[in-house]
């Protein structure tokens, strides 16, 4: 069978930032799915979006160098901007990265999805059944509704999923999807990826751009190992995630985070740190409509203790946070902090008391100063605590350098950020410590060492921990007791072992089927 | 190498890596623009260091002399030389347009800050009050100021600063309560931060720097409004050599004699504009 | 170049018919009837539809215009005049001498709001109709300048059925007997003035005896003078009034536009010196003012020659009218030592002379609407020259309101805020001597205004312009008003400057004249050229 | 929120600007000095007789306490009984009506030549390829900040002097609303705006040129044209259609200017010339419809912002049904 692409030894450089990939070579049959695996920053996105033939995309001109290339059969070394434009939306569809994003916010979902049709002058009436077929075959419910919505009124799985049929509705014969499970759950993405399954199956050649091993292991027939822009390791999925030969491949499976904690459940008789009862938090939307985020929580963290709250997106998780650090007061119910009142005092009351939790938050980098040098952000939390510790005594204990205090927390890193938090909310010395998605925007070597941070921590200042993610592998590697949220309630609560082996809640085991099926 | 030395060389390249620093972030326009600003600060600073002569000083003999040798920039109707007006009017102008910025400014932190973190009553009723400051273009307010006030700087600077403030108001509200509602005020309150303090070390520095940029932005349209007011002859008491005035003067011999047009209209175009494109640099290099 | 006698040149032949553009610089006036208020504006364009009871010629030489004769007696208080027979304002209304009753009433009439036209029949006691064409005056005292006053376009003579109206019509389309009818006006934009094609009364400055060659003025507003410079070489209108000397200079080196130069009569262009308050109670101070303020090189280069030095209180047209030039000399070290005398003698360290520690300051309100920028640039210079003998003189642009706000009496709300002053009065004669420095004068009007801003109050002065307005012998008036001008000009109450300025450049037009009495002009004759 | 709550909060907008008008200009005209009844008697420095002066005080309630001569006219005024003008002893609404349409011509093809041009130079600024290109670019940047910094006189007058008394291209004055009159006043006005609305687009469509969706539509096939013409150019006339209610004012004053420079009936001049009169009612009538001109602007912007963006419509909904943390990211 002819390949759809077919790459030898591209090469792409960008003005100032050098050579990006060196001499990648690829080869993609129609109904195969083929995986780019690699690291942050390892050249997966350009390499998908020279497929395209805009490698260039969204800042300096790229320049693009090939042996061969070659897509649906067409020799494209030195396409120019017309040709490639023909290619486009017709041969290859594109599923960018930045998928929440990706649908302009302006447009119907219909007339961005019939987009590339319309470009090709299909007319009106066989453009809406194509788009709503291809709304309806990335599995989208009522495509009708859908194609008259705007992107802003879809969730993030919708809008995948419609990225997905703007991509199929031409039926290419190469689909490009880079990282389409990033910004999901684990139900969400569940689904995203047994599309993309079908696709392939229905002989639609699938490049999949991912540093999700799990994802790749399910979808992917063949996998290339990508570091710093150079193939390292290239194969069938089974044979290199099986047996990585290249150190790289396999620092990225390391890095996946499996089995769990051994460590038994802190005895009752430990003091409380924090009792949340009956908490009720209803939101108002404008319209008149309202939301009970909690509904009806109780919950009780002992010192030393790592406690996980796992839930998908909307179930009220953070809301649940903000409650126990009292940034937010409940409408109904109560949080008592060390045996005492908590949530109901008024703010000068909590004040001095405020260094017992702290709250590291989803977004780090939007919580911290941006004029503010790390060292300033560090000095500031620790006057306000009234410690006599240094700022430099604090990066030790999360092991960042005594060089990230001059500067600006823009310029680290998503991991140093992290950090950065984790050692700012250190600065109190807190007993419980409220940790609200901590590795979620972060690649996967750079989660695992996080996670190991954490542990250490907990064992090293018998700080409680409360942990909150969406992904269940993460919170059974810390957590040894685990609270499952669903619509507002506490719908499980146990230790990480026997919630992981028998759940009893229909939806922890909808959850944890969706997470088994990934590894 | 003594110590000494090696301090000295470390702070020279700190120094030196500074305004390195500045310059890649204010790009080549930036720095033209920083350049002409400094340029004309020290016109208003220090007038008699480039320009020694006596702006006043008339010689109707000399009327209309056009540029050339001794008198770079020519001379007026009534032979009073123009580049020595040029660089003696820079004072007033730019102290026009700063002192203008200044009260709009200022009325706008008040209105901006109240309505931003005051009650909800009081942001209502400040919001309305900026809605109609806005209602009624700059000229016309100008123009009742003047009315009442008489003509002269004092009233124009006064009008274009009432005339700004509702924007500046507006910006600041606008961002005031971003700041003071985001995340990072949060995480300080959260630690324990006691509001006036968080006030003072975030929301204020945070409001206030990205308006740093929107300032220099509107000290050159306070220039030029103000000179506006001069063509109404409204503006700046004569003789004193403001730009707009002198624009307004020489515009009437824009055939017969361009350089009393020249001279003060590039004088007031290239310093706005390098206001404002220094202000778009300083917004865009500000933390957001 | 001359008066009204000027033949245009142009290239292309005189034809009848068509619309002429005019375009004038003066403030749009706020009534089209000059009764109300009075101003120049007014004058000018009432020109076109109204016309007075007598003419002027360019000697200065009454002449007959509707009314074709006239008498006084001994007594010089009862004055009979007689009317042109047969003749009908456009509404077809005849002109008899119960129409003259009813305008001169009309003036009289606090409601009118009338300025100008009310002091200039001020002396009229009562108005008898004799028969159909004659009149009787009777004044309450001799005025020999009752005349003059009659020719000046803020008394002439208005339809008794358009007065009937009321002042809302009358305002907006006043009825007259002149070549013109206001046929529509668009406030900011234009009055059209129609051919009034009945015509039959030319004054004394026109050829043409019939109704005018133009169908149509189109009268526009163009506060602008750089706009109105350009519209006239762009050939959109015709002629404008108060070009800038550049201009002038432009038109005069050749070319399609002609230059009309028509002074106005009355007073000259002068800076009034408040010699009712310190420092120019001191008539040394005065002095040094005057001989320190080297005003002519900058009249000749702001105005390009188009302006000629005066060194009398009356325009170049009055035939009165007296100079001095030896008195304006400059002298900077006359002008310090007079300084020294009057106790100014002390020096701050700015440079301007104090007394008692008393600034020498000298405010100057500039009137933003009457100066034109040449003026205001000359008062720069005076600054300027001044301040080399330690003045310092404070040049303040208003707006009208606020300007005669500055100069209005304590009393009446205004301030007196002013040491020195132009402000320009026009009236046909040197009557307007009595009316600028007569001490009486210097009793406010009920707004607060006064004429004599430079204060004199003169006893002597006084007994000079009474006997000069009351005697009929025109030996003996000439006589007195040179005393007049003598004592004026000696006291430094004034610096004179040039006449006031009154141009128009023409283009594509021939024959406009200007008329003999305040120096409006006057389309009667003007044709356009293809 | 409904549309009939928005409509009385317009309303009332509307009721505020009104008061707040009169309040200023009245007070403010009263403290400027100069007799009001001097406006009414034949202008300034008339020199009308004490019973005239009597009459019209009365006649105009003009020797009652202030306090009771603000309440009139407020009561006047919120009626919108404009009243006569004291100087032209007209109506003051008639007044108004006759200038109002000349300026709004003005200002509209003023407006509307100030997007034709912003949007002209926004559209040559994202299109331009290559290495001259982007230095042509650079100028242009720079002459955008020169424009929204020229003072509407100067460039008036140059206008007048060059392309009207020199070439003879256009009328150098403007005396109706035909395209060929209004068309140099409205350059003058347009070119500082433009400026300004200039830098504002093309900031909008550099950042929407290079956002996930413009990519999106382009692996789709789409040319730069169509990316610009069907995505970039909404969200960057976002901004500047905000910003139009702000440059409406700006034009409005720049009215000001204009209409005198090139002898044009209009507010702007009305306006001049009843300040120097202490035209009290004819001022506030001015004010009044231009303030209130400037509110239903502000409207239209409102309305065209939310034609244009449909999210602004929908965040209702959006609310409900997405997860709150996909509203904010
Ligand atoms: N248009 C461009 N101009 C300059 N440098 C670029 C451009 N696009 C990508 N790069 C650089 O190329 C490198 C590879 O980027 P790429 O986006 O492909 O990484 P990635 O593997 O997709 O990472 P991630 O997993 O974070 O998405 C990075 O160093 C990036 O900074
Ligand atoms: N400030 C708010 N105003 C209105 N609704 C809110 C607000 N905060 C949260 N909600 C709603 O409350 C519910 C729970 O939100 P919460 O942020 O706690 O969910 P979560 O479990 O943290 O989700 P995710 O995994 O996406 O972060 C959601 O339906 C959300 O829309
Ligand atoms: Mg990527
Ligand atoms: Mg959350
Ligand atoms: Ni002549």
């Amino acid at each position: 069978m002819s390949a759809v692409l077919d790459v030898a030894g591209l090469t792409v450089s960008f003005p100032g930032v050098g050579e990006v990939l060196r001499g990648v070579d690829l080869r993609l049959e129609p109904g195969r799915c083929l995986a780019v695996v690699g690291e942050s920053g390892a050249g997966k996105s350009v390499l998908a979006r020279s497929v395209v033939g805009l490698a260039g995309e969204g800042g300096a001109p790229a320049t693009v160098a090939a042996e061969r290339f070659t897509v649906a059969g067409q020799d494209v070394t030195r396409a120019d901007q017309r040709r490639w434009r023909r290619l486009r939306g017709e041969q290859v569809g594109f599923v960018l990265q930045d998928a929440l994003q990706s649908l302009d916010p302006l447009r119907t979902v219909g007339a961005e999805v019939g987009e590339s049709l319309k470009l090709r002058g299909v007319g009106l009436p066989e453009r809406r059944r194509r788009v709503l077929d291809a709304l309806a075959r990335a599995g989208l419910d009522e495509p009708e509704t859908r194609a008259a919505q705007r992107s802003g009124e879809l969730s993030g799985g919708m809008r995948q999923r419609a990225l997905i049929a703007s991509a199929i509705v031409s039926e290419p014969s190469l689909l490009v999807a880079d990282e389409p499970t990033t910004a999901l759950d684990a139900t969400v993405a569940r689904g995203v990826l047994e599309l993309l399954g079908r696709l392939r199956d229905a002989g639609t050649a699938v490049l999949l751009v991912s540093h999700d091993l799990g994802a790749v292991a399910r979808l992917a027939d063949d996998v290339v190992v990508l570091d710093g822009g150079r193939v390292v390791e290239a194969g069938p999925v089974g044979e290199v995630l099986g047996d990585p030969a290249h150190d790289v491949t396999r620092a990225l499976l390391a890095a996946v985070p499996r089995g769990a904690r051994r460590r038994a459940p802190v005895p009752a008789s430990e003091p409380e740190v924090l009792r949340a009862t009956g908490l009720h938090r209803r939101y108002r939307l404008p319209g008149g409509q309202a939301v009970d985020a909690l509904d009806g929580v109780d919950l009780v963290v002992r010192r030393g203790e790592a406690l996980g709250v796992v839930g998908e997106s909307g179930s009220g998780k953070s809301t649940l946070a903000r409650m126990l650090v009292a940034a937010e007061r409940p409408d109904a119910g109560r949080v008592e902090l060390a045996g005492e009142p908590w949530s109901e005092l008024p703010e000068r009351r909590r004040r001095y008391r405020r260094h017992l939790v702290r709250l590291v938050p989803q977004d780090p980098l939007a919580s911290f100063d941006p004029r503010w040098s790390a060292g300033r952000i560090l000095q500031s939390a620790l006057r306000i605590a009234g410690s006599s510790r240094t700022p430099a005594q604090l990066l030790e204990l999360v092991r960042l350098p005594a060089s990230v205090l001059g500067r600006r927390p823009r310029s680290l890193s998503g991991g140093q950020r992290q950090r950065l938090a984790i050692a700012r909310a250190l600065a109190a010395e807190p007993s419980v410590l409220v940790l609200d998605e901590p590795v979620s925007a972060l690649d996967v070597t750079v989660q695992a060492a996080i996670l190991d941070l954490l542990v250490d921590l907990q064992e090293r200042t018998g700080t409680a921990l409360v942990v909150i993610s969406h992904d269940l592998a993460v919170i059974r590697k810390v957590c040894e007791t685990v609270a499952v949220m669903h619509d507002g309630r506490i719908v499980e609560h146990g230790p990480v072992e026997q919630v992981w082996h028998n759940a009893t809640a229909p939806f922890t085991r909808a959850l944890l089927e969706a997470a088994a099926s990934d590894s | 190498m003594t110590p000494d030395l090696a301090l000295n060389r470390r702070r020279r390249d700190a120094v030196r890596e500074a305004t390195t620093r500045w310059a890649r972030t204010l790009g080549p326009g930036g720095a033209v623009s920083a350049a002409v600003v400094v340029l004309v600060l020290l016109a208003a600073l220090w007038p008699t260091l480039l320009a020694p002569g006596d702006p006043t000083a008339v010689a109707p003999a000399q009327a209309y002399t056009p540029p050339g040798p001794g008198a770079v920039l020519g001379t007026d109707a009534s032979g009073r030389d123009v580049y020595t007006r040029v660089v003696h009017g820079a004072g007033q102008s730019l102290g026009v347009g700063a002192a203008a910025t200044a009260i709009g400014l200022s009325l706008g932190v008040v209105l901006g800050f109240g309505a931003a973190l005051g009650p909800r009553r009081l942001d209502a009723v400040l919001s309305r009050v900026v809605e109609v400051l806005f209602a009624l273009p700059s000229l016309v307010l100008a123009l009742l100021l003047v009315a009442v006030l008489g003509a002269g700087v004092g009233p124009s600077v006064l009008a274009v600063g009432l005339a700004t403030a509702p924007g500046y108001a507006r910006i600041l509200r606008a961002r005031a309560q971003a700041v003071a509602q985001g995340p990072y005020v949060q995480a300080a309150r959260l630690e324990g931060m006691s509001a006036p303090v968080a006030f003072v070390r975030h929301v204020l520095p945070n409001t206030l720097w990205p308006l740093v940029a929107v300032a220099t932005l509107g000290i050159g349209q306070a220039i030029v409004w103000v000179s506006a007011l001069s063509y109404l002859g409204l503006g700046a008491l004569p003789p004193s050599p403001e730009w707009g005035a002198m624009l307004n003067a020489g515009r009437l011999h824009i055939t017969t004699a361009w350089w009393l047009t020249v001279a003060p209209g590039l004088a007031i175009t290239v310093t706005a504009a390098a206001l404002t494109f220094l202000g778009r640099r300083l917004g865009t290099v500000a933390p957001a | 170049s001359g008066g009204g006698d000027d033949t245009a040149s142009g290239e292309g032949e005189p034809v009848d018919g068509g619309t002429l553009v005019y375009a004038t610089g003066d403030a749009e006036p706020t009534c089209l009837d000059p009764h109300v208020g009075g101003n120049y504006p007014q004058a000018l364009i009432s020109t076109q539809y109204l016309e007075p009871l007598v003419g002027r010629d360019a000697d200065g030489e009454i002449q007959p215009w509707l009314a074709t004769d006239w008498t006084v007696r001994d007594d010089g208080l009862t004055w009979d005049l007689t009317l042109a027979e047969g003749i009908t304002f456009t509404d077809g209304t005849p002109l008899d001498a119960e129409a003259v009753k009813v305008n001169i009433e009309h003036l009289q009439d606090p409601d009118t709001a009338s300025s100008t036209g009310w002091l200039a029949v001020q002396k009229i006691a009562e108005v008898e109709p004799v028969d159909e064409t004659h009149v009787r005056l009777h004044l309450s005292e001799p005025d020999s300048a009752l005349l003059e006053s009659l020719s000046m376009q803020w008394t002439a003579m208005q339809s008794p059925a358009g007065i009937a109206r009321g002042m809302e019509e009358n305002c907006a389309a006043p009825i007259g007997t002149g070549p013109f009818v206001v046929a529509g006006w668009v406030p900011q934009q234009h009055v059209i003035l129609e051919r009034n094609e009945d015509y039959a009364t030319p004054g004394p400055q026109t050829e043409n005896d019939g109704p005018a060659h133009l169908e149509r003025i189109e009268w526009r507003f163009l506060p602008d003078p750089a706009t109105r410079w350009a519209a006239l070489q762009s050939g959109e209108v015709h002629v404008i009034d108060n070009p800038e000397p550049e201009a002038i200079v432009a038109a005069e080196a050749g070319g399609e536009i002609t230059h009309i130069d028509a002074p106005r009569p009355g007073s000259v262009n002068r800076i009034e010196l408040n010699s009712a308050q310190a420092p120019f109670d001191d008539v040394r101070v005065r002095q040094a003012f005057v001989h320190s303020a080297d005003v002519d090189p900058g009249i000749e280069t702001l105005y390009q020659g188009v302006a000629t030095r005066s060194h009398s209180p009356l325009s170049s047209v009055e035939p009165m009218a007296y100079s001095d030039p030896t008195l304006f000399t400059t002298d900077l070290e006359e002008a310090e030592r007079l300084l020294d005398e009057a106790g100014w003698s002390q020096v701050d360290d700015e440079g301007y002379r104090v007394r008692d520690g008393e600034r020498l300051t000298v405010r100057l309100p500039v009137s933003t609407n009457q100066s034109v920028a040449a003026e205001q640039a000359l008062f720069e210079q005076i600054q300027a020259n001044t301040r080399r003998v330690g003045f310092e003189v404070v040049l303040t642009p208003l707006d009208l309101s606020a300007w005669y706000g500055a100069l209005a009496a304590p009393e009446d709300g205004g301030k007196n805020d002013y040491e020195a002053v132009s402000a320009p009065y026009t009236k046909v004669g040197p009557d307007v001597l009595r009316i600028l420095y007569h001490s009486d004068s210097t009793v406010p009007a009920p707004s607060g205004y006064f004429a004599n801003l430079s204060q004199v109050t003169d006893p002597e002065l006084d007994a000079l312009l009474d006997e000069a307005a009351r005697s009929t012998d025109p030996e003996r008036r000439a006589e007195l008003y040179t005393e007049v001008q003598k004592r004026v000009l000696e006291g430094y109450y004034i610096l004179p400057l040039y006449d006031q300025q009154n141009h128009f450049l023409a283009r594509g037009v021939t024959d406009v004249r200007t008329l003999g009495t305040v120096s409006t002009p006057t389309f009667v004759d003007a044709r356009l050229t293809s | 929120m409904t549309v009939l709550r928005w409509l009385l909060g317009r309303l009332a907008a509307a009721a505020l600007v009104a008061w707040v008008v009169a309040t200023v200009v009245f007070f403010a005209l009263r403290a400027a000095g100069g007799d009001p009844s001097e406006a009414i008697l034949g202008g300034p420095g008339s020199q009308a007789s004490e019973e005239a002066m009597a009459r019209v005080r009365a006649e105009y309630a003009l020797d009652e306490p202030l306090v009771v001569q603000y309440l009139l006219q407020l009561a006047r005024t919120v009626t919108f009984q404009l009243g006569d003008s004291y100087a032209r002893r007209r109506p003051v609404a008639e007044l108004v009506g006759d200038q109002l349409g000349g300026t709004l011509a003005l200002a509209a093809l003023g407006l509307l030549l100030a997007w034709l041009l912003a949007l002209a130079v926004a559209t040559a600024a994202v299109r331009a390829r290559g290495r001259v290109a982007r230095r042509a670019v650079g100028l242009l940047r720079a002459g955008e900040v020169v424009a929204s910094v020229t003072p509407h006189f100067w460039l008036g007058a140059v206008l007048i002097a060059v392309v009207a008394g020199g070439a003879g291209w256009l009328p150098a004055t403007s005396s109706d609303n035909s395209l060929r009159s209004l068309l140099l006043p409205a350059v003058t006005l347009a070119v500082p705006v433009a400026g300004f609305l200039g830098q504002v687009m093309r900031d909008g469509l550099e950042e929407a040129h290079t956002a996930p969706f413009a990519t999106t539509a382009r692996t789709r096939g789409a040319s730069e044209g169509w990316v610009l013409w069907r995505h970039s150019l909404r969200h960057a006339a976002l901004p500047a259609i905000a910003l139009s209610g702000w440059a409406f004012g700006s034009l409005l004053s720049g009215a000001v200017v204009a209409e005198t420079l090139f002898g044009r009936p209009g507010l702007g001049r009305l306006l001049v010339d009843a300040t120097h009169s202490r035209d009290v009612p004819l001022v506030i009538g001015v004010v009044l419809v231009i303030a209130l001109g400037y509110v239903a602007v502000m409207t239209v912007a409102d309305v065209l912002e939310r034609v244009v963006d449909p999210r602004l419509r929908v965040r209702v909904e959006a609310v409900r049904t997405a997860p709150a943390g996909e509203v904010v990211a």
